[in-house]
């Protein structure tokens, strides 16, 4: 079981702001891959990687990381703190 | 280094102050303060600003150290808030000692450079007509290349 | 715009409140305080800051006025002290404000660069072995260049 | 009559903050001469005149510079603000 959180305009689309996944997923992309074919809302949030980050256990990565060991994954927008 | 990532307000003058009272063997302060402006055409309501708890300290604090290391500080602040915030407010601050002012101003604007673009938050613009996001400028991603 | 030329010392915080209320539009407000420092031998018992009455504010106002314009700021504050000071008391400072960080940030480095070495100062450090007039440093005529 | 007023080492070195000086001198460099001509505090003052700056009228000026209509002319080192 794996943490997944949204943020921004992504938790909008997904309606929630976190929730525990069940995923044999080996990297981030698989899980995109794995939650686009769940449901619709998915696919909405998840249409454009370009435009979204990823942060697994609170550091920032790539999409194509592997999740190994990783309990917590977030998905957002570009930040735009300051 | 204090890094502070609250809803409450700040009182710009009082941490300044604080700031400054606290530093040893500084010759120069600076201070940034980012505030929410009104939208170009007007009529903005308020600024939500969300974060992601869990690693908004962690990310700050990762970025605060960087810059006391790089430019040698003597003390470096940060503030900044989350929640919503009126028009005028105060977003967030830094502040930021060292011995000479090519320092302490370059060490603030590498803060702030890494804040908008890497510590996690996200702007929503609320107005009459619903709320925006905030939308990542390329200009601040391109700001990095400079650090 | 405020330009004040004085004896008397001044309230960072206070300044950085009043400055910062007074400004509209602004989404970033940049202050730099200028602080006394110890020599790196230590033993600093004074500054002494002698200035040319006639010529300051002139000289002052003349790069304000151009800091203003080249970075369309929409407000501007100088404070600069003369006379005896005691290390770790604040000799001067400068706030701009402008709508986005890189122009209140600009403007700020270019006030201080142009105060350094344009504005008719001379600083006097005074030990128990006497006084020594502090030497322009190359580095400081050199950052004049960027701009 | 001309103002001439005189800061920081400058000061020091010739022992007064301003006086008013009777000259014929057509530059400032004609001025530093005359001034050098009559004592010895005025040579200790301008040894090195690339180690100082001067103002007509309160605005700096370069050492060729003619004294036509100048009422004040300040000998100083390089400023040292900030």
């Amino acid at each position: 079981m794996m943490q997944v959180l949204y943020f921004a305009w992504v938790r909008e689309r997904i309606g929630v702001p976190r929730e525990a996944v069940e995923t044999e997923a080996a990297t981030v992309a698989d899980l995109v891959a794995d939650l686009i074919a769940r449901e619709d809302r998915y696919a909405a949030a998840f249409a454009d990687l370009s435009a979204l980050r990823v942060a697994l256990d609170q550091e920032l990565a790539e999409f194509d990381a592997p999740l190994a060991g990783v309990r917590e994954v977030a998905f957002f927008p570009p930040m735009t703190g300051g | 280094m204090r890094i502070a990532v609250q809803a409450e307000s700040f009182d710009l003058g009082a941490e300044a102050n604080a700031f400054a009272a606290g530093v040893a063997g500084a010759g120069a302060v600076v201070t940034f303060t980012g505030v929410v402006r009104d939208l170009p055409e007007g009529g903005l309501q308020a600024m939500e600003i969300e974060h992601y708890p869990g690693m908004t300290q962690k990310a700050i604090t990762a970025i605060a150290e960087e810059a006391t290391q790089r430019w040698g500080l003597c003390d470096l602040l940060v503030i900044h808030r989350y929640g919503r915030l009126a028009p005028g407010e105060a977003i967030m601050m830094v502040a930021t000692a060292a011995a000479h002012r090519a320092a302490a101003f370059e060490a603030a604007e590498f803060l702030m450079d890494y804040l908008k673009s890497r510590a996690p938050f996200w702007k929503k613009e609320i107005t009459t007509a619903g709320g925006d996001w905030v939308a990542a400028k390329d200009a601040d991603e391109a700001a990095l290349d400079r650090w």
